[in-house]
């Protein structure tokens, strides 16, 4: 639980610095490392994957400006999945062709899945953004998470539930697509367990604008609590109509209810929510806060988890070439694994991280209630050692 | 020229068909035998057309019947009709614009070859390429074969729309104003054609026609039709001089 | 009567539908106030002439004088407003509308609603059957009530010339009276009359001048009495020798 | 059970007054020129982001209000019927048709890439009512009395005023419009013109539910399409009673029914109402010829 | 038409596989992908374009079958059906819906027909992401094997185009043939073409039907090209897209798909420098393009090169 104040000051203090200091262009000399970036750039996942490719840009600049990965220059190409699956096997496949140090990308899982054959042929790391639980479960030992996945965010949620909220009867409202339905597979099963009661369980359509039958629905149900699995603007939607339609019962959800976008679209309806996120850009670190103000003075629009994945991606491709000591692209997979990255030597990882065995990783996360459009922690998990 | 005991191929009993309250085909019978060429005349508005499209099943007819060598086809489909070996051309001009001269002609016979299934794995052109190009001759469209219909002249396209409906030898043609547009010179030998299509092929011809000169030099037997009721049924020139008929054309 | 120049002259107009030539130079003069009658067998060019002259047609060459100026390519709203009404073969109705409506849009070009108002009063006077349906739906009329609709919606705009065509097509004979009852009503209080009639007997009977076109030409023109008696007429429309039995 | 059901009767309409405003577009559009737009939705989406641009400035909403209103005439009326629909319609329906679902793709696009793919919050009303089990938010209230008073004065505007009545006579029928004098071409414009506003009314009214993003047009767009089609596709009236049902229909779909269908009540309605009765609720059967 | 213009066409045809077949022991595995692709596209398209720009009846259901084929070859071969088995089934199988959908072009045509079939497409996707005991739902199915033999980038290529040629040519003959010459008739007149006797309810049905079953044979490709399938690149997008495919190359024109495909799939790769803007981009061209030939790329090309005869 002692997440170490010092070092999270020093990380940040050191990153304040590079990010300072970064105008002299470093002078490389050994051959640059190319990493291919494909991201939803056009199509529905637009507003996902443009923040996912923009975090990967801003890391590669920030590791350029202090020297690179052992003297090698990073360079970024984009590719746009089109958030479709064929395209983005046909852009994998251009990366490959150029053969790339890693792959970091995409974020729809559906992409993902129809790649990690790809760089699992190609024996290339892919580091990708998808939350979905079956992502790593398909014992593919090239393809690695930046963040939590579903299996581990969504326990501490239910806890939440059962223990602090005392909740029996929990309505719950989720986005029918694969990030909406792998969360609210993961929590029925696990409030099971716990015991808790479902009496609503409501799908809803990805870009759904109207949420007032589902919120009356809920209202019928009468729950002690609502588990919101949506995207941030569905889930500010939701928060509307369901402030707008008078519920008050305790609402906890995943990672994007207590997003930034998503506190910044529902206003003063967000107030109260409680969500569980890996690392969010509310979290009131230095290091965190330090990397949205600069992301926001970069590119003109907030950062959400999906920016800070992208920017750890790279920061994980610097520490496991640093661990072999050489650029090996094959390698780099084997040296993810296990790997322990702290912030005090790869100050972009804003969090100690440990890289599973599977390729999930767990960089902790924290407990938020929103409180007059600010995320405030209620709870830190420490990563397991 | 057409014996009385030929036989009769069409025949209209009591067609009535109502708009409303407008009573346009308004009890109409007659009969046409083979080989005739029968004339229906009549002033504008008077129900010749609605007569046309209930020969032809593109209306229900409100009562009556309508009889192909003596079987009721009354409401039957145009397709079916067509099968049957009735033929149309339509006032307006009605051919395919942008397949090629040849194509509207071997379209204009090709369901009457064989099974659906057999033309698709016969020969592309049905088998029809002969009488297409027969009936390029008969219509002097040779040298237009290869040409998309919407190229054609007016005229050009009339003949077409004239030899479309002869392309699949049929039994019975009702032509719907087949002069109207077409130039004099075009004309003669296009009455010639006709005429050469009744006599060859023994084609029994109706024809609803507003050029006279062409319908009482080309009919066998010409009706009348006013108010939609026939009001005088027999040969060209005795019609043509049927007081009843003049007053239905002048007014009265 | 003293103005004794024509209302309405066409001269050598030219005009069809694309390539499609059917005015060959037709010609003739309208009299002011009186009922002129053009006949001719179908296809002489007589309903093409009538939207030659409104301006939906484009007149190749030739001109078109109204009261002494070229219309030629005017549109229907000026020639409204220079008080020509144009009422066309067939049904021109707004038939989901209300009898009243349908009168009140006669005038919707030249004034608000409420200016329309007393001449759709002074319609419905005029004609009583229509009064009576003023609520209905234009559409629940017959026949001859509906060509009197139209008529009676011409005159909202006060024309001083009336360009109708086929106006008994598909009326009962007595319906057919009525409406010629009403031309020579409209006559009789200076209006000029264009009417192109297939009836041409009765037609006649009702006008003061005729005209026969035949292939987009003027054949013949002169008073209704005269093209009556013409033998020529109805060769032109049989025929052969139909004339010699007539 | 009453009141659940007189409180999904009362959302439902809400949501339903949106669907007309932007269904009563698409008919007009139907109407006048034979416009099948499959950018209507997006058509709703540019005002918000013109209003969004000028509250940028600092500006209230008020002021973006009128300003978006000018653009959208300009742009959804003039720009799109000179540049797009007039030089297309020498072609045919089908074309145009076409034509418009690649519209659709430049707008949203062009949208994303001014906008960025983020959604966007819009000013709106907060709380409500209680009225003992029903509850009325304003938001929903202003929306429901907003689309009434538009139409109302739309319908007023038509059927009261002279240019009104001269856009009914061409829309029921262009050449005896322009045998009466009506200038026929001027007519289509305004309903042009009047689309672009109403599609602005509903900017305004459901952006702060919806937000603001580049792709909301799409479910707009379809949803007002079958309630176009549902009401009667040539009816003003229809599409008033088609955008009402459609939007009580899937209110009470979305609670009763199998949620993960909810999407394809519109699309089933649309189907029975093209097969069994395609003049729609309210509309008069187009006239086919022989 | 004349015999060789249509010995032409199909030449042209049959010679661009050749060359794609070619220049793929040029390209790199994402060329491969990229032609192989390519010859997906044109089959499906080729299938809408018979609908369409043959038969003149607006389909926007094109993706749905192309899904249908997919989920069809994705479910069976893992259960031992060869591959040629599993797509003969699926394109048998959207033969036969095409069939039934083509009931409401019977009723309804033009922009009404768009809705409905628009409509359907959405049934479809949701059929697709909801029941998941069928077919996986929203996670999709993974690790679609390619058939024995065709397993690399370039054997599959060489099978899709295998396949393309066998659907150009099955298409030409089809075409050329007195049904093609019915289907036009149906776009052309309706009931002139009733009044020769051609049955229209069955030849309309017959459009639809073999439209849809080559999207069916499209679908079956695909599934093994990308060896994952879910239900979203099947939705109204991919239908729409489709049918800009067909009329940017040129509706009712042989050799339209090819060229409209074609731009499909470089288009994005050419347009690169835009970036983000290629989409917008894309879509303006249409409109431009839609403006001044609606009869598309090869239609313009056509009305520059030769005086316009018949249409292939």
């Amino acid at each position: 639980m002692r997440l170490s104040a010092t070092r999270l000051a020093l990380g940040s203090g050191l990153l304040a610095l590079i990010a300072a200091a970064s105008p002299a262009r470093a002078d490389f000399t050994a051959p640059d490392l190319q990493i291919a970036v494909p991201a939803e750039l056009s199509g529905s996942g637009a507003s996902v994957g443009v923040l996912w490719r923009d975090g990967v840009h801003m890391a590669i600049d920030d590791v350029n400006a202090k020297g690179g990965v052992l003297g090698h220059k990073l360079v970024a190409t984009d590719y746009d999945t089109q958030t479709n699956p064929s395209v983005s096997r046909a852009v994998i496949q251009k990366a490959l062709d150029g053969h790339p140090y890693a792959v970091l990308g995409p974020v729809y899982s559906g992409s993902v899945k129809v790649d990690e054959e790809l760089t699992k042929a190609a024996h290339i790391t892919e580091i990708m953004g998808g939350e979905a639980g079956d992502l790593t479960t398909l014992g593919d030992a090239y393809v690695f998470r930046t963040g939590l996945g579903q299996a581990q965010t969504i326990p501490p949620v239910v806890e939440y539930m059962a223990h602090d909220l005392k909740a029996k009867r929990i309505a719950m409202i989720w986005v029918n697509d694969d990030y909406g339905k792998g969360g609210r597979d993961a929590f029925l099963a696990d409030a099971k367990k716990a015991g808790l009661n479902v009496v609503a369980d409501l799908s809803s359509e990805v870009g759904q604008v109207n949420f007032q039958a589902d919120v009356l629905r809920l209202r019928a149900s009468h729950p002690d609590a609502v588990f919101i699995y949506l995207h941030e603007e569905e889930a500010a939607r939701f928060l509307k109509g369901a402030r707008q339609m008078g519920v008050a019962v305790p609402m906890v959800g995943g990672t994007t209810v207590i997003d930034s976008q998503t506190m910044k679209l529902a206003g003063s309806a967000a107030n109260g929510v409680v969500g569980f996120s890996g690392l969010a850009t509310g979290a009131p670190m230095p290091a965190v806060q330090n990397f949205v103000q600069r992301f926001q003075a970069e590119f003109h629009v907030h950062p959400d988890h999906n920016a800070i994945k992208g920017y750890m991606a790279v920061w994980m491709v610097k520490a496991a070439t640093e661990k072999m000591g050489k650029p090996d692209a094959t390698g780099l997979a084997a040296a993810l694994h296990g790997l322990m990255i702290e912030p005090a030597s790869q100050p972009g990882i804003l969090l100690p991280m440990h890289v599973l065995a599977n390729g999930d990783v767990d960089n902790g996360g924290f407990m938020v209630v929103v409180k007059d459009g600010q995320q405030h922690i209620i709870r830190i998990m420490k990563p397991s050692m | 020229m057409i014996g009385p005991d030929a036989p009769t191929v069409l025949e209209a009993r009591d067609l009535v068909r109502s708009f409303g309250a407008v009573r346009a085909v308004d009890g109409i019978s007659f009969a046409v035998r083979e080989g005739e060429i029968l004339g229906v005349i009549g002033p504008n508005g008077s129900g010749k057309s609605t007569l046309f499209n209930c020969l032809l099943g593109q209306l229900l007819p409100s009562a009556g019947q309508v009889l192909l060598d003596g079987r009721d086809v009354t409401g039957m489909r145009p397709a079916a009709l067509n099968r049957l070996g009735v033929s149309r051309t339509f006032q307006l001009l009605q051919v395919f614009p942008q397949l090629s001269v040849r194509d509207n002609l071997i379209l204009a016979g090709q369901e009457h070859v064989g099974s659906r299934i057999a033309r698709l794995f016969g020969s592309p052109d049905a088998g029809l390429g002969a009488a297409a190009d027969r009936m390029l001759g008969l219509f002097r469209l040779e040298a237009l074969a290869a040409e998309m219909a919407a190229s054609l002249s007016y005229g050009q396209q009339k003949l077409l729309d004239a030899a479309i409906a002869f392309m699949a030898g049929p039994r019975l043609v009702l032509l719907d104003e087949p002069a109207g547009g077409v130039n004099p010179t075009l004309l003669a030998g296009f009455r010639e054609r006709l005429r050469a299509m009744n006599t060859e092929a023994g084609a029994t011809f109706v024809v609803i026609e507003h050029n006279m000169e062409f319908v009482m030099s080309l009919c066998t037997r010409v009706i009348c039709i006013a108010q939609g009721k026939i009001i005088a049924n027999g040969a060209p020139a005795a019609v043509r001089a049927d007081p009843a008929v003049i007053e239905a054309y002048l007014g009265d | 009567m003293t103005d004794r120049s024509p209302v309405l002259e066409l001269q050598s107009v030219v005009g069809g539908y694309g390539r499609m030539t059917i005015l060959n130079g037709c010609s003739f003069a309208v009299a002011r106030g009186a009922i002129t009658t053009v006949i001719g067998p179908n296809g002489a060019g007589k309903s093409t002439c009538f939207k030659a002259i409104f301006g939906l047609l484009a007149v190749r060459e030739g001109r078109i004088l109204l009261e002494g100026q070229d219309v030629r390519g005017a549109s229907p709203a000026a020639l409204i407003a220079r008080g020509v009404t144009y009422v066309p073969q067939g049904r021109n109705l707004f038939t989901e509308l209300s009898v009243r409506e349908n009168l009140e849009l006669g005038g919707v070009a030249l004034g608000s609603a409420a200016a329309m108002r007393p001449l759709v009063e002074a319609a419905l006077d005029r004609f009583p059957i229509l009064r009576q349906k003023a609520r209905d739906q234009a559409s629940t009329l017959s026949g001859g009530q509906q060509k009197l609709l139209e008529i009676a919606r011409g005159l909202i705009a006060e024309p001083r010339l009336i360009l109708i065509d086929e106006p008994s097509i598909g009326l009962s004979p007595l319906m057919v009276k009525e409406v010629f009852a009403t031309l020579t009503g409209l006559r009789d209080q200076g209006v000029s009359i264009l009417m192109v009639e297939q009836n041409a007997r009765s037609a006649l009977a009702i006008s003061d001048h005729a005209i026969v076109l035949e292939s987009g030409r003027t054949r013949l023109a002169g008073t209704a009495q005269e093209i009556l008696n013409d033998p020529r007429v109805a060769r032109l429309f049989l025929g052969g020798d139909a004339g010699d039995a007539a | 059970m009453a009141a659940l059901l007189a409180q999904l009767l009362l959302t439902g309409l809400a949501t339903g007054a949106i669907y007309a405003l932007v269904a009563i577009g698409f008919s007009l559009l139907w109407q006048g020129s034979q416009v099948v737009n499959f950018a209507q939705g997006d058509f709703v989406t540019l005002p918000a982001f013109v209003m969004l641009g000028v509250m940028g400035y600092g500006l209230p909403l008020w002021v973006a209000m009128p300003v978006a209103l000018l653009v959208s005439l300009l742009v959804l009326g003039v720009l799109f019927r000179r540049v797009l629909v007039q030089p297309m319609l020498r072609h045919g329906v089908m074309p145009l048709v076409i034509a418009t679902m690649a519209l659709s793709i430049f707008m949203e696009n062009a949208m994303k890439n001014v906008a960025s793919a983020e959604a966007y919050p819009f000013p709106g009303l907060s709380g409500g009512i209680d009225l003992g089990p029903l509850f009325l938010d304003w938001q929903s209230a202003v929306t429901l009395l907003s689309a009434v008073l538009a139409v109302l004065a739309l319908h007023l505007f038509l059927s009261r005023t002279r240019t009104g009545r001269a856009i009914q006579a061409t829309a029921q029928n262009p050449a005896v419009a322009r045998l009466l004098g009506i200038n026929v071409d001027r007519m289509i414009l305004i309903t042009f013109l009047i689309n672009a506003a109403l599609v602005t009314l509903a900017a305004v009214l459901i952006s702060p539910a919806y937000l603001v993003k580049f792709n909301n047009g799409e479910a707009i767009g379809l949803t007002a399409f079958c309630a176009a089609i549902i009401g009667g596709f040539n009816q003003v009236r229809g599409a008033v009673a088609g955008g009402l049902l459609l939007g009580v229909t899937e209110t009470f779909a979305a609670t009763f029914g199998p949620d993960q269908y909810r999407a394809a009540v519109p699309m089933v309605l649309l189907i029975v109402f093209v097969l069994f009765r395609p003049q729609g609720l309210l509309g008069r059967r187009e006239e086919r010829r022989v | 038409m004349s015999h060789a213009r249509h010995a032409a066409v199909l030449g042209a045809a049959l010679a661009a596989l050749v060359l794609a077949g070619l220049v793929s022991f040029a390209l790199q595995p994402y060329g491969i992908y990229l032609l192989s692709l390519w010859a997906v596209y044109t089959i499906a398209a080729t299938g809408l374009n018979l609908t369409l720009g043959y038969a003149g009846q607006v389909s926007l259901a094109q993706a749905a079958f192309v899904g249908i084929g997919a989920y069809t070859t994705a479910l069976l071969m893992p259960h031992g059906v060869p591959f040629g088995v599993s797509l003969m089934l699926g394109a048998l199988g959207c033969f036969v819906l095409g069939l039934g959908l083509g009931f409401p072009a019977l009723r309804v045509q033009g922009h009404y027909l768009a809705f409905v079939t628009l409509a359907l497409t959405t049934l479809a996707f949701l059929v697709m992401r909801n029941e998941t005991w069928l077919t996986g739902g929203i996670g999709g199915i993974s690790n679609i094997r390619r058939p024995a033999g065709f397993a690399s980038g370039r054997g599959y290529e060489f099978l899709c185009l295998g396949v393309l040629a066998c659907v150009t040519l099955l298409a030409w003959w089809l075409l050329r043939s007195p049904w093609g010459r019915a289907f036009m008739a149906l776009r052309e007149n309706p009931m002139r073409a009733a009044s020769l006797g051609v049955d229209v309810r069955a030849y309309t049905l017959l459009a639809f039907a073999i439209g849809a079953a080559l999207g069916g044979v499209a679908g079956a490709l695909y599934a093994p090209l990308v060896q994952y399938i879910e239900p979203s690149p099947f939705s109204l997008d991919f239908s729409l897209a489709l049918l800009l495919m067909v009329v940017v190359g040129g509706s009712g024109l042989f050799l339209g798909p090819f060229l409209g495909a074609l731009v499909a799939v470089l288009l994005p790769e050419w347009l690169r420098f835009l970036q983000d803007y290629y989409l917008v981009i894309y879509a303006a061209l249409v409109i431009v393009l839609l403006a001044l030939c609606p009869e598309g790329l090869i239609g313009l090309a056509e009305r520059h090169l030769f005086r316009r005869k018949g249409r292939a």
